[in-house]
């Protein structure tokens, strides 16, 4: 067996902590999980070779806490770092300050982390590399008359969005010429408030678009493969609840066009390891949004249809080995969805971190469950609410649909409340059934009575 | 309570301790005309046995092995004794790593260690050093005393909140 | 209470209170003539609460509603009121059912029933037939007494170990 | 979707009634639980849609007791019967009455059952249809001088085992000529005292087999089609502990050859239902030793790899829909492994009932469990020790290996002991991991040191 490194630290916690632990282990690799004080008995911990406590519960002091977490790897003689999701996986710096300390960070070269960061700059690279936009301003705007000459070429509704923007914050929508000036200045001003730069840019408005992305894979040796897309519409402020592999809506010629462009555009610009864009996608047509150069909380669902693992694959990549098979290896079967079971109220959304009593995770034919919870775990109150991923896979949507809702049915989360009874519904929604829904659906839909 | 029953609260409590350490599920103590009888269930596997013990990590081994003061210098890595002398984090004495890193006991290699076991120290004197990031950071006491336990080897890694020095 | 049982309510609440404290499950504590025993059951997950419910099913539903003998009729697979009150298995003169099948309290379609509630019967009687694979099997009294509840309606369907009668 | 049926009437408990429920659930279709008096509070029945206590902890007066099943299948207006495996799974009296009162039996013929059920039928029936055999006698041995013959024939070691036998009982070995008369003897006297019949037939004796099984699904419209092998060698006293899909021996070429010869030989026997013929292998020779006219323990190692819900099919079949699809369309991809977790003591196999007190199930990528367990459940010591079925899937059969070695890891049964450090030990063990090993292999690897 191939074992590119021999130790490798996750510098992460919860689910995604243990789905990078259980893929080294499978590949002989030993484990460091690196935790808070919070998280000491958590299952990424309990289950990791070695532990070392980084700091204090703030994930500023532990999770995010470079130094400490450079020197944990050091003391451990770990060779590379896995930074999963979220916390320091699109820092910059720090996959610079990892290969300077002479370890191998997993994930793309620092460089392509910032230019995907500055979402002008990942859109001019995109277009020069001929991947489709939403129409929009070639960068920022230096003027209310550059941003009303723009809005006129692509026509109302148009969005004006911060540069440095992430979570909506700095995005606002002018519908005709008349909001425009103050979308305008609302927009600079909190993108100065919350990025603490108030460059702005502009795209065409959809009203009724759907999120799709492309899962890709490049290693150092100048293959990229891509593995189709996922439908993440499903969204409740900008937080992603269910995912689907394939979409609903897409054709598999359109599939097939999109990974071409997106591949060819990821091998000029020398891209490695895992990266996802994501696209608008309305009527026919995709428009580029942003590219994340990191694992996805999503990507199961492409393991599923692809049958693909894809943090081995990641590992590996980091390892200098080469993918060693083409695009034409790669088969898409059946389909897969995620629901996203969080630690809150199905209805208010308000977070319920505290023990949960029990825990039991549904089985059987085409049911996967990436979860750190166990029977007597304390859900901390420092972090993300997701506590587990439900994910199934059957030959057809319906069939997949039908599996989720059995399997939610036999999953027990006790103790704390959940967003399983919302996921229930979702399956027996005859809209979302029908594949036929925006990224605005979900919110109509949980503003709906219970 | 002349005619009813007396409750031996501390009888009892000590009791469930023995209980606790023990093992046992019933304890019965009788003397005379008094009687009494404690039990408990054991109680479903506590969270540190949930799952298949790992072998003993090397940083598992390092946070058990400083606790033993006396013990020869063991190379960091090897596995302590199961039964180390356990330390109350909450000490007040107890000063721990504020970092991760690697703990040093003397400026530089050969000098004379900053601290002795019986040394008295003043509030803000330098204990060690603490080596994170190529930097050298100095842990100080937080207040007079006397050095009574140091509980780490010179060298050794620490990670965050690591018990390091006892100062009473 | 002069010569009866003396609750001391304070000791009796200061041992709940170490139980809780401690773990305990039981403790006894005895002087004399006097004895208290506090003991609780450490609240393990109830079976019942592990799984989302499933819809109350018509054969649970049938469980249950035999127990309420004053209801009107009911079809056999309406929705029981859920606190139709119990009735212990174990009590001595209830007749459950040797297997799954239909219930008939009338030897044929009109004909009087074999009992009525107030009825005294004696060991060996008839108190109903069931139903199973086309074939009548006749439930008999174990022994002599007065049927004070009947727990089925004509015609119900029943499951192994179901309550029947009660004979006292 | 479709739904053969809208009720169906589960006559079996465990992990398989669970299996079954699942399948139901997700095809629409409502189910009746039946179960003892020591299974009120099982898996099966709490998720049920209905469910019926059919008689007390004793099998024989519950689980095999046919009149109640069928009273129960009756009472709740259940249409149809799905036996799961043991109990009245290969009863034919039990599948004509069923059919006889107007119920689907979900299985095939009585014919078939009965036809199976004796083994010398089935040789016969076999030989006929052109499926290999070990060379023996056509039939019962009518007297010792025509043992002495056919062994002459087929060459020792031969065995003598009872017509009517299984679990090898009635079966003896005779290694040379001076060994045929005591085996001979032996060996009636055996069947005749557990079987009530001393008829015995011979079979040359092969010294290292390998146990393959072809799974096959029949519909009612003449379309038979096989979903490959799947190597049970893994046995300590003829029960299977550890299988996979496919062999490690079996090229694809031989994987075809065998699957034309066994599809053929159904249609002409006009099967139905799902089915599994049992081959002895050895020096690249198979030997058909019998046929299981039900669902196999290890069916899921086939549904990893062919992608395949074999009880949705016996479903579908039963209510007379056509498979739909055909030899071609079933592709292989990957590999499997199932363990079989059992409440026994992982050395002295001493049964272990009793109650369990913590149940954590493995997730992640490619691992599936088929388990009733739950924290809390007492395992009741009426029935079968089998606990848990823990099945990966991995590209190769080395992954599958490292995965379920840590799925096994993460797995937790407390307050009973199982065999899963058993196969942990396996999965470790450089010869399983070779794939070198025949139907004697493990009995060897237990009784070694653990």
């Amino acid at each position: 067996m191939t074992r590119p490194f021999s130790k490798v630290l996750i510098a992460n916690r919860g689910e995604i902590a243990l789905r990078v632990h259980r893929a080294c282990q499978e590949m002989g690799i030993r484990t460091v999980a690196v935790h808070s004080t919070a998280d000491a008995s958590a299952m990424h911990v309990r289950l990791a070779d070695e532990s070392v406590c980084i700091g204090p519960p703030p994930a500023r002091e532990s999770y995010l806490n470079v130094a400490a977490i450079l020197s944990a790897a050091t003391i451990t003689g770990a060779e590379a770092i896995h930074p999963g999701y979220g916390f320091l996986s699109e820092n910059a710096r720090f996959a610079e300050m990892v290969e300077a300390h002479g370890l191998t960070f997993i994930g793309p070269t620092a460089e392509h982390i910032r230019m995907m960061g500055d979402k002008i700059a990942a859109k001019d690279a995109m277009r020069r590399l001929g991947v489709p936009l939403v129409p929009g301003s070639l960068g920022a705007l230096e003027s209310l008359e550059e941003a009303r000459a723009v809005a006129e070429q692509v026509k109302y509704p148009v969005l004006i969005k911060a540069a440095a923007g992430g979570g909506g914050r700095g995005m606002k929508v002018a519908r005709h010429e008349g909001e425009l000036e103050e979308a305008w200045r609302v927009a600079r001003t909190e993108a100065k408030a919350a990025f603490g730069d108030d460059s702005v840019y502009m795209e065409k408005y959809l009203d009724r678009p759907r999120h799709i992305e492309l899962q890709v894979l490049a290693d150092t040796h100048g293959n990229v493969v891509h593995f189709g897309e996922r439908d993440c519409s499903l969204q409740r402020r900008h937080q992603k609840l269910v995912e689907e592999a394939g979409s609903p809506v897409l054709s598999a010629a359109e599939r097939d066009a999109l990974g071409a462009q997106v591949t060819k555009a990821l091998r000029e610009l020398g891209y490695r390891n895992a990266g996802t864009l994501e696209f608008l996608w309305q009527d026919g047509q995709f428009a580029f949004i942003e590219m994340n150069t990191r694992l996805q909380v999503e990507h199961p669902v492409t393991e599923m249809v692809c049958g693909v693992d894809l943090v081995r694959e990641q590992i590996r990549i980091a390892g200098g080995e080469a993918l060693g098979y083409g695009q034409e290896d790669v088969r898409f079967s059946g389909h897969a969805i995620e629901c996203r079971i969080t630690a809150e109220d199905p209805e208010s959304f308000a977070p319920s971190p505290g023990r949960v009593s029990t825990y039991h995770a549904p089985g059987g034919l085409g049911v996967r469950v990436d979860s750190a919870l166990y029977s007597g775990y304390a859900v901390p109150p420092h972090y993300d609410s997701l506590v587990a991923k439900l994910v199934v896979h059957a030959p057809t949507r319906a069939g997949a649909i039908a599996r989720a809702r059995r399997a939610l049915d036999e999953m027990v989360v006790d103790g704390i409340r959940t967003t399983l009874p919302l996921h229930r519904r979702i399956m027996d929604d005859p809209e979302f059934q029908s594949g036929d829904y925006t990224i605005h659906w979900l919110e109509r839909f949980v503003s709906r009575a219970g | 309570m002349s005619n009813g029953v007396t409750v031996d609260a501390d009888a009892i409590r000590k009791l469930a301790e023995i209980l606790r350490d023990t093992d046992l599920t019933e304890i019965e103590v009788a003397e005379k005309d008094a009687r009494i009888r404690v039990a408990r269930v054991i109680p479903a596997p506590a969270p540190a046995q949930y799952f298949a013990a790992p072998a003993m990590a090397p940083m598992q081994a390092m946070a058990a092995a400083p606790a033993q003061a006396a013990a020869p210098a063991a190379p960091a890595a090897a596995p302590a004794p199961a039964a180390a002398p356990s330390l109350d984090a909450s000490h007040p004495g107890l000063v721990t790593s504020p970092m991760v890193g690697v703990a040093y006991l003397s400026p530089e290699p050969g000098s004379a260690p900053y601290i002795t076991l019986g040394a008295k120290v003043t509030a803000g004197q330098t204990l060690l050093l603490i080596e994170a990031m190529k930097t050298f950071n100095q842990i100080k006491a937080p207040k007079a005393g006397t050095v009574t336990r140091i509980l780490i080897d010179n060298g050794t890694p620490v990670e965050y909140g690591e018990p390091l020095v006892l100062v009473e």
